[in-house]
């Protein structure tokens, strides 16, 4: 494709292209009132990636507003790339979770992969130390030789990625069931330590300031990956082949070294990792939380292919990229501290004081849009909500009480169901103990790892019973908060905060929209009795294959501290003859 | 006996990190003019059979061989000794 | 006491970062594109992936240029310790013999594991006991060391062969996890010491080969002087 | 344009893992007489230039592609289109 074989502004608006990009009548006719004209197609491309609701939060923002993230704990919430927390000594974590959802269904390594990639990037580029990873995985039966061969490469694409990094992979959780068939969830959760004057936020300020392109070159990979992930899979969308976004963990390790030391130069002033909808929404955001605006001349971008329009290059999902601005005359710095990990880093632009995002191409304008309504003004859907039937019925069953006559029996077959057994054919590949500090690896109710040179330490741990949330999302949701701070206590820890990675079927459905309603509700609801607020999170709709839902899935990720080392608590028996206490109901 | 040779390479537009890593440190060696390195794979078949050779090559190519979402893949078939 | 550990792209800094806390006197990170190796009583190889343990692994990281100065300087008889892929990399450098495989069970093995210290007459291993059985973390995707037969009887017969499994987590032949050049100054393994130096994290076994490395330079120094 | 296209096997006594791995599910498949899988690589180099092509491809195989205690490697130089 070449730009001159690009629909003009005109035809997309009559044989509404805009529509196959994501974006709706309503969505269109506002562009043409924001710019007072007809979009090009690049601009409609970057519109449509930045009001995907993985930009844009465009139908969960209503119900993410029920979630507090106050606390005295708190840092930074929701927002910025990571929510952060404080442990003291001056000290924070920072994590998230991530879907990486569409892309592992259909090349389960590259797409569980690029999910540790992208979450680490969320850590690094606030300034931490990635320090941990975790996930959460739902496959569909195991017994299926798709679902095999999907969670074989799903956890090899963890490990690959996540080992070649040095970061341990600590902890997660699988649930198998027919409902993730053709819908598998791969969600990534990143945890890193900062030193709280280190943090960095995603800013382009001053007048004039270098706006530099660091990392891997740009590829036409994972090309509408954004809006991509915000549809629903159906067979013909399934595979459509050579856009796969591959990772490099090499590139990504150096990235992380070399700008864990950049933030300690004065020269820089904002890094953001390029992410779902690349160099589009990590120039545009950059801009707009500044209240300035950008030019970029995609001429100087790093291209791995040759040919690539200005389209193909904002929206491009390539892999380990990040943006920096840095003052005006200090580039040469900057491009040295880079050079010294072999990382290419170029001037592609400078920060304007016109509030507009502004894109040269083959010394043409390719794009000129006022930044704010394309960061900020994105739609906002209030849906509709209904309780679903079965809901109803389920209501008016009474509870199901189990009768056991043989305990051994019972006992052995729970422990083979694949949800429920061992998981150390999993964390086995996962290198655990990378970076000398885990204290408890998997294998137990939450990961704890030390914090070196201090007496503290801390809980990490993932849970979501979908089951549970199926049958009443307001109670499941409440349980799916409650079970994370019960494994963080059971090491020993006090729970401080969570991150929530909300995985739904189609909102459009008011009996999926009334259960994402319910389930936030209900993690609210807990999440403040137990004062752990929500302070990262991430959500991801239109898990459906062929009209069918998954469960509603919203996983929640907790971290907890432990106030001196002595307080850590293990699972296994100690000695012979200890008394074993069961408490509660 | 017969043996198949089944060369299996990324397909054109997807990263390969190897080949850039590689590319990367060419300028220790004494090469010059490398513009661009790609790894790919080589699977060896030896068959004790001579019958429906190439459908049995295409079935593992389809069903085992090849990540059809990232790689194409080419084959020969030759006679070759005992060795 | 003076120490460096060299780090290539890729590289983890956790043994940097342990060595710092556990040996005495100063220990340097050195960064791949300085090359200079000059006074060190140890040089170590870090463990992690260097150059992505693409190609081959270790094999892009052995042919750079401080490696060619790390074999002077092995030649010349300073200690070398390479853990994981420092052990790869001496391999792949030819500064020990054999190569290295992906694991038999094709997955990366991450877990704790028992050794059978095989040879306790090395600077490294001193402070072991003969056949003591220790408990050390392996993390690795290739640890097949493979050798031919004759490389495989001279290990033996010369006691180079210093760390076998107890389990043989990854098919290396001989059981083998760790060797010994014939010199006895340049010592590889797949386990890292360095993750097992601390009771909180469920095994100090590395210690006793930081210690017996201390000790040695200590005996050293004492009758030079 | 040039390119040069290394063949890189593991020498015949040493055990491939990956082939092995292979040979061990194939009565997953319809496929039968199929004896042994070997896995190797495929390094392809692609030229900017036209001179000493063979040194280099040489040179770089010796000191970098292969690892002479376990592959034997060969190679094949083509003109190819500028695809
Ligand atoms: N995908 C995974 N990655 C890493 N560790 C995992 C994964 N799945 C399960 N685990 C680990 O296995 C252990 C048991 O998991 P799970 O069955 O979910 O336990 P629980 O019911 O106690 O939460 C936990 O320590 C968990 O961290």
């Amino acid at each position: 494709m070449s730009t001159t074989h690009e629909p003009t502004p005109e035809m997309i608006e009559k044989e509404r292209l805009y529509v196959d990009m994501g974006l709706t009548d309503e969505e269109y006719q506002s562009i043409v009132t924001i710019l007072g004209r007809n979009p090009n197609y690049t601009e409609t491309g970057i519109f449509s990636v930045m009001w995907s609701e993985h930009c844009s939060y465009k139908t969960s923002k209503p119900l993410l507003r029920k979630f507090s993230s106050e606390g005295p704990q708190v840092i930074q919430g929701p927002g910025e790339g990571a929510g952060i927390v404080d442990i003291g000594d001056g000290q924070g974590l920072v994590f998230k979770i991530e879907s990486h959802n569409s892309p592992s269904a259909i090349e389960p390594y590259q797409g569980a992969a690029t999910g540790v990639g992208g979450i680490m990037r969320d850590i690094f580029s606030m300034g931490a130390k990635p320090i941990a990873a975790l996930n959460s995985l739902r496959f569909g039966r195991l017994d299926s030789e798709r679902t095999q061969y999907l969670f074989k490469e799903v956890v090899r694409g963890i490990a690959g990625y996540g080992n070649r990094l040095g970061v341990p992979t600590v902890g997660g959780e699988i649930q198998f069931d027919d409902c993730y068939e053709g819908n598998p969830l791969v969600n990534a959760m990143g945890v890193g330590l900062i030193d709280q004057r280190d943090i960095q936020r995603g800013v382009a300020t001053g007048v004039g300031n270098t706006v530099i392109y660091v990392g891997s070159k740009t590829g036409r990979d994972g090309i509408h990956g954004a809006t991509f992930s915000s549809v629903e899979l159906s067979e013909d969308n399934a595979g459509q082949g050579s856009d796969i976004q591959a990772g490099d963990p090499f590139v990504e390790k150096l990235l992380i070294d070399a700008c864990l030391e950049v933030i300690h130069s004065d020269a820089l002033i904002g890094m953001q990792d390029m992410g779902a909808a690349g160099l589009t929404s990590s120039a545009s955001e950059m801009a707009s939380k500044a209240g300035m605006g950008m030019e970029l001349n995609l001429d100087l971008v790093p291209q791995r292919e040759p040919g690539m329009t200005a389209y193909e290059m904002m929206l491009s999902e390539s892999q380990e990229r990040m943006l920096l601005v840095v003052k005006q005359g200090r580039e040469q710095e900057i491009y040295d501290l880079f050079a010294k990990y072999d990382l290419e880093a170029v001037a592609i632009g400078k920060v304007t004081d016109d509030k507009q995002f502004r894109l040269l191409h083959n010394g043409q304008i390719v794009c000129d849009i006022p930044v704010d309504p394309l960061a900020e003004d994105a739609p906002v859907y209030m849906k509709e909500s209904k309780v679903p039937d079965y809901y109803q019925e389920f209501q008016e069953l009474p509870n199901y009480e189990p009768k056991v006559t043989d305990f051994e029996q019972t006992l052995i077959k729970l422990l083979q169901q694949p949800t429920v057994a061992s998981k150390e054919y999993v964390y086995q590949q996962f290198d655990t103990t990378a970076q000398v500090n885990t204290v408890v690896g998997p294998g137990s109710d939450a990961a704890v790892l030390r914090i070196r040179g201090y007496n503290k330490a801390i809980a990490l741990t993932t849970d979501c019973n979908s089951r549970y949330i199926y049958l009443d999302p307001e109670i499941g949701g409440k349980i799916a908060v409650a079970e994370a701070a019960r494994n963080i206590v059971a090491s020993g820890a006090k729970p401080l905060a969570l991150t929530d990675g909300l995985n739904f079927g189609s909102p459009d459905k008011p009996e999926i929209y009334w259960a994402m309603e319910k389930s936030v509700e209900g993690m609210a609801a807990a999440s403040v009795k137990l004062a752990t607020p929500v302070v990262s999170g991430n959500v991801s709709l239109y898990n459906e294959r062929a009209g069918s839902p998954i469960f509603p899935t919203p996983i929640v990720g907790m971290v907890g501290l432990h106030h001196k080392l002595d307080d850590i608590t293990t699972v296994p028996f100690k000695a012979v003859d200890d008394v074993i206490l069961l408490v509660g109901e | 006996m017969i043996k198949a040779v089944v060369e299996i390479r990324l397909k054109p537009g997807v990263l390969d990190a190897q080949g850039k890593a590689i590319e990367g440190v060419l300028d220790q060696y004494d090469v010059e003019g490398i513009e661009q390195v790609r790894v790919g794979k080589l699977v060896e078949l030896r068959f004790a059979t001579d019958k429906d050779i190439e459908a049995q090559v295409e079935t593992l190519c389809e069903k085992l061989l090849v990540n059809h979402e990232m790689e194409d893949y080419h084959y020969t078939i030759e006679e070759c000794g005992d060795e | 006491m003076k120490s460096a550990v060299i780090v290539f792209p890729g590289s983890t800094d956790d043994l940097y970062e342990i060595t710092s806390e556990i040996l005495p006197g100063q220990v340097d990170r050195i960064w791949y594109k300085d090359s200079n190796l000059k006074d060190y009583d140890l040089i170590m190889l870090s463990g992690g992936f260097s150059y992505g343990d693409y190609l081959r692994a270790g094999a892009i990281a052995a042919r750079t240029e401080i490696v060619t100065a790390l074999k002077e300087r092995a030649e010349s008889g300073q200690l070398v310790l390479g853990v994981g892929n420092g052990f790869q990399i001496l391999l792949e450098s030819g500064l020990l013999p054999g190569v290295m495989l992906q694991n038999e069970g094709l997955d990366f093995v991450c877990k704790n594991n028992n050794l059978i210290v095989r040879n306790n007459q090395t600077t490294f291993t001193c402070n072991y006991q003969e056949n003591e059985v220790i408990t050390m973390p392996i993390a690795h995707g290739s640890g097949r060391y493979y050798c031919d037969n004759q490389t495989l009887e001279q290990l033996q017969a010369n006691q180079q062969i210093v760390f076998s499994y107890q389990d043989n987590p990854n098919g290396s032949i001989g059981n083998i996890a760790g060797i010994i050049n014939q010199a006895g100054n340049v010592l590889g393994m797949m386990p890292h010491p360095e993750r097992a130096t601390s009771a909180l994290l469920g095994s100090e076994a590395g210690l006793k080969l930081f210690q017996s490395i201390i000790e040695k330079w200590r005996e050293d120094h004492v009758n030079n002087s």
